[in-house]
């Protein structure tokens, strides 16, 4: 991938990234905060590639535990914001 | 720019998917009905980044990994099961600073090795780009960190809400940020640890130092914009892994923090800056308190109330952040429940920045089961308070007070109200006179012929009317 | 450029394009199907690579006529909607 | 996937500004006030788009180019100064078919030179996926062509709109639509010239066959259907050249197209594929029309409208297709600014398909002055109808078809319609009785005690209630 091409999944990025936050409806803010934090912990990927790697005692020690970090995060994300919407019901008629 | 070796093409291919399935899961929020569904497409998303990363990496190291998943995963799983709705805000700042943490770590790891991550040549000389992106990408993750632990403490009731400031900190603040930007510079030239860890020391330091003087309940915004600086850093760290998944997710989290600050300021009437300025909120409100309290006003008991709204038609319920303190959301359910069975209209009126975050009434409503369709926005009740018979304020103050719309000396001047004092009858359930509440300034309406004010917690005052109304 | 990245700025051009097109308001539906006619006209940049290159005489031709039609309509579809455009007015007070 | 020679950064960085540029010149369209601002996004798009061209190809032949540029914009910039608004259906389809003949005409050429748009190696072999996109684009563009074409004839009255049904012409299409693609996959495998040509040759004929049996009022439906086509077309184009400008356009116009389709499919209750395989719509109404007749119905005129409008409070004008046929635009707003000047308070409501295509009556009443925050959706002053004193409805017909909501054997059954039947008086201006219109179905509304039917030509009726109100 060349620089410019990644420029452009970036910008057209922001561009969905604007219209598809505005798109959420006031009443799911609060979960909209906690799978944003969720999937923000995409990082792991980068946790994952210094933990695995071996050169390095202590860049793979840090590694490791961002990937503790990271983890209670995705988990606890997506787990808190499932059970956040759960909730969210029409009236049963 | 140095092009790394590229990743074969379905490697690239699966972090798009990822990525999209990221975007699918915001979608998802347009509607509380696709919202489920949209958290699944988060889930598989993340599925398939993490399992794309591990199939191409060097399997040797694949236990601890899978150790250290399991462990972080089942403390992140305890966490939410165990988590209170009412301490939501809470929980969004802990989970924010672990973010922040982690990206700390991934920059010193792939600072201490680089050729792991591609981003070296084989004399371990970091590219200029990578240099950049790791600098800003560590300094942005330590903020967060410090920042969050701040908010964190201070919304969790650790550390007063007051705001604490520190003499001459603008001067201090822009001294240490240009510091760090100074050394990021260099860094780019001499990769010494020194820079390195002076960057990543100063950065806790300044994250410390700029949200110590913010008041506690300002916290939201600075956590969304915090959660909105933390995305681009993500994106940053995508350029340099020419990771797709990782841009996508840096622009929908940095839109959706920067949109959210955004949604609050305007809805609060205050300008960005000010808020990040710091020095407003917390418990400011002791001082005007005392002032206004002479002025005559209605004493109501849960008797009255009860009898008020039974014979209503319409009544609408008005929570605010009282009804998270209290932990009233199941007693006003109840109640409603009631009214209901007496067959008067029952609705809720959700201000957008009611409590303490955004949407934040809306998910304790929802955590009592009333149901969506019965709580509506601002706009789309604001006409219909006219034809109420009584509107029952529980825990909210702030979004009340026409002050907003009269007042131009108050500091919640044209900020958008709920026109509850068009109501018949107009209920106000709190603890004590005067101003209590985010902006600390007096409500009129407490005062108005129409209004009957119902002192005591609102869970204890929810519940006796439901006595009252069985 | 690789593929993936031509598919990914194609993908998320497609949500930009979703969102962009929805969020247009009703009455500017006429407008907005005479300025996409404008912006399809870009293929004149093919136009003009043929128009361009004298090797092969008949595909010079061709890009020639081509870059004549997409003419027509880049002036064409960007004045009409300029026009049509130049008519939306507020009550004036 | 073979590489073409990279273009300079540069040159890909301003071909995704022209991206951009269009991103914003739709995003304008948002609404009227930032319309212009992103009609002009657009044209500088282009000028970035055809600059970065002609600088990066060797200029030889730059002074025939810039006189085919002059050629081609003269005549548009003319035709489009003094095209008739009542005319933009027709101009739409006129436009788009020389879209679609350029597609061709740059794919032929492509074909032909391969080398210049670096497809094909050194031998002329052109490589595997340019001949499918190539296939595809060519297929594409000739259908868009000749499909437009018919369409053009038949909005512009050259050509009866009724529908031509030719025997057994699903499976006669089906068969050549097949066969094009069959002969695609031949291509990908032999680049002789006659299955090119035979490709495009087919390609020209269906688009003929294809639109020949559709009615001229639904002609909208298939431009847009054509124009999204067109825009995916544009899109393979820009995957050949590795055009970032050329692959966003070619996502939004297909977008723009397929979501217009939708709206209007649905604002009709009517199903895509109903609509493409043809046979409803044109003249039908002639054979309805004669039947109801018999009915009883009140007669107004002109003098009749004017007093009643005079007396009223609200009068809610809603304009249709005939409204356009006659021109009429300028009389209306003439009328309402009388009624304006006497004190009433006059709306426009429009239905989302009123007209023969989307946002037709807002660009003629826009351009009788009418502002446009007069104009009202169908769901923001449905509610209104019942507060009216007069609802006026000059030219519309299916719109305002009760049997809409009542009758489920109509043909229009489901579809939304303008509630005019809830206002104390209702004007219908047309020339005759009876069912004509666009579904040729008869309306209860002509013959119920609170309706007066104004029968004559929509602007002489206009015009004459203007004198009878002065
Ligand atoms: N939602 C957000 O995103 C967000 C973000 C940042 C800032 N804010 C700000 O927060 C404010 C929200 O307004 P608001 O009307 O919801 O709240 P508010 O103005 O802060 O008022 C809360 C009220 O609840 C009462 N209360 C507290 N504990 C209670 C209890 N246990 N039982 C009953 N009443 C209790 C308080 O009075 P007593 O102490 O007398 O009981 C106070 O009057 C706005 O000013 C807004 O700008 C919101
Ligand atoms: N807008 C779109 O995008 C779109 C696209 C495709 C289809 N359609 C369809 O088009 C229809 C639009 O509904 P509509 O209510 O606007 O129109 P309509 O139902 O087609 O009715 C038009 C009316 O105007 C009258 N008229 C024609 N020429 C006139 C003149 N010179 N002076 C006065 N009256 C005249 C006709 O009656 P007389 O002949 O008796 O005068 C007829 O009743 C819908 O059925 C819709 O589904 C719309």
């Amino acid at each position: 991938m060349d620089f410019i091409s990644i420029l452009s999944i970036f910008v057209l990025s922001c561009f969905v990234g604007y219209y598809v936050v505005w798109s959420v409806t006031p009443a799911l803010h609060t979960p909209l905060m906690s799978v944003t934090n969720a999937i923000s912990s995409v990082i792991v990927v980068g946790a994952l590639i210094a933990a695995l790697a071996a050169a390095v005692p202590a860049a793979k020690w840090l590694g490791l535990a961002a990937v503790v970090l990271a983890s209670v995060n995705i988990f606890g994300g997506f787990a808190v914001t499932a059970r956040m919407l759960a909730m969210y019901k029409k009236k049963e008629r | 720019m140095h092009e790394t070796a590229a990743a074969p093409a379905w490697v690239m291919l699966a972090y798009l998917i990822a990525g999209i399935c990221f975007i699918l899961a915001l979608r998802g929020l347009s509607s509380p009905a696709t919202s489920r569904r949209g958290n699944r497409y988060g889930m598989i998303g993340m599925a398939i980044a993490v399992g794309t990363t591990l199939v191409i990496q060097e399997i040797a190291g694949l236990w601890e990994v899978a150790i250290a998943i399991a462990i972080g995963g089942a403390i992140g799983f305890f966490i939410a099961r165990r988590i209170a709705m009412t301490a939501m805000p809470q929980l969004v700042a802990a989970f924010h600073s672990l973010v922040g943490l982690a990206a700390v770590l991934v920059g010193a790891a792939a600072y201490l090795n680089p050729l792991a991550f591609g981003i070296a040549d084989a004399a371990g000389s970091i590219y200029f780009n990578s240099r950049l992106e790791m600098g800003l990408g560590v300094a942005i993750g330590a903020i967060t960190f410090s920042g969050s632990v701040i908010a964190f403490l201070k919304l969790n009731g650790n550390m007063s809400g007051k705001p604490i400031l520190v003499p001459a900190r603008h001067v201090l603040n822009f001294g240490i940020l240009f510091a760090i930007l100074a050394l990021i510079a260099y860094f780019t030239q001499d990769q010494s640890p020194w820079i390195f860890w002076t960057v990543t020391g100063l950065a806790f330091a300044v994250g410390f130092l700029l949200i110590i003087p913010i008041g506690g309940a300002d916290m939201p915004v600075v956590i969304s914009m915090l959660n909105s600086y933390s995305g681009w850093a993500a994106a940053a760290m995508g350029f340099t892994l020419q990771n797709t998944a990782m841009i996508i997710t840096g622009a929908l989290v940095g839109s959706s923090g920067a949109i959210l600050s955004y949604i609050m300021c305007r809805a609060m009437n205050r300008n960005f800056l000010s808020v990040i300025a710091g020095g407003f909120g917390g418990d400011a409100a002791a001082g005007a308190a005392e002032a206004a309290i002479d002025r005559p006003w209605k004493r109501g008991s849960a008797e009255d109330a009860a009898f008020l709204m039974q014979q209503a038609e319409l009544v609408i319920i008005v929570p605010g952040y009282g009804l998270a303190v209290a932990q009233a959301q199941h007693a006003v359910r109840e109640l409603a429940d009631l009214l209901k069975a007496e067959g008067v209209t029952v609705k809720y009126a959700i201000h957008p920045v009611a409590g303490r975050m955004p949407g934040h009434m809306n998910v304790l409503l929802a955590e009592a089961n009333v149901p969506y369709d019965e709580v509506f926005e601002l706009e789309d009740i604001n006409s219909e308070f006219a034809r109420a018979d009584v509107a029952f304020v529980i825990g909210a103050n702030d979004v009340t007070n026409p002050a907003a719309k009269t007042d131009k000396s108050s500091p919640i001047y044209g900020m958008p109200v709920l026109d509850v004092e068009k109501a018949k009858n107009v209920l106000f359930v709190k603890r004590s006179m005067g101003g209590v509440g985010y902006a600390g300034i007096d409500n009129d309406l407490f005062y108005r012929d129409n209004t009957m004010m119902l002192l005591g917690d609102g869970k204890k005052m929810a519940e006796e009317i439901v006595k009252n109304l069985g």
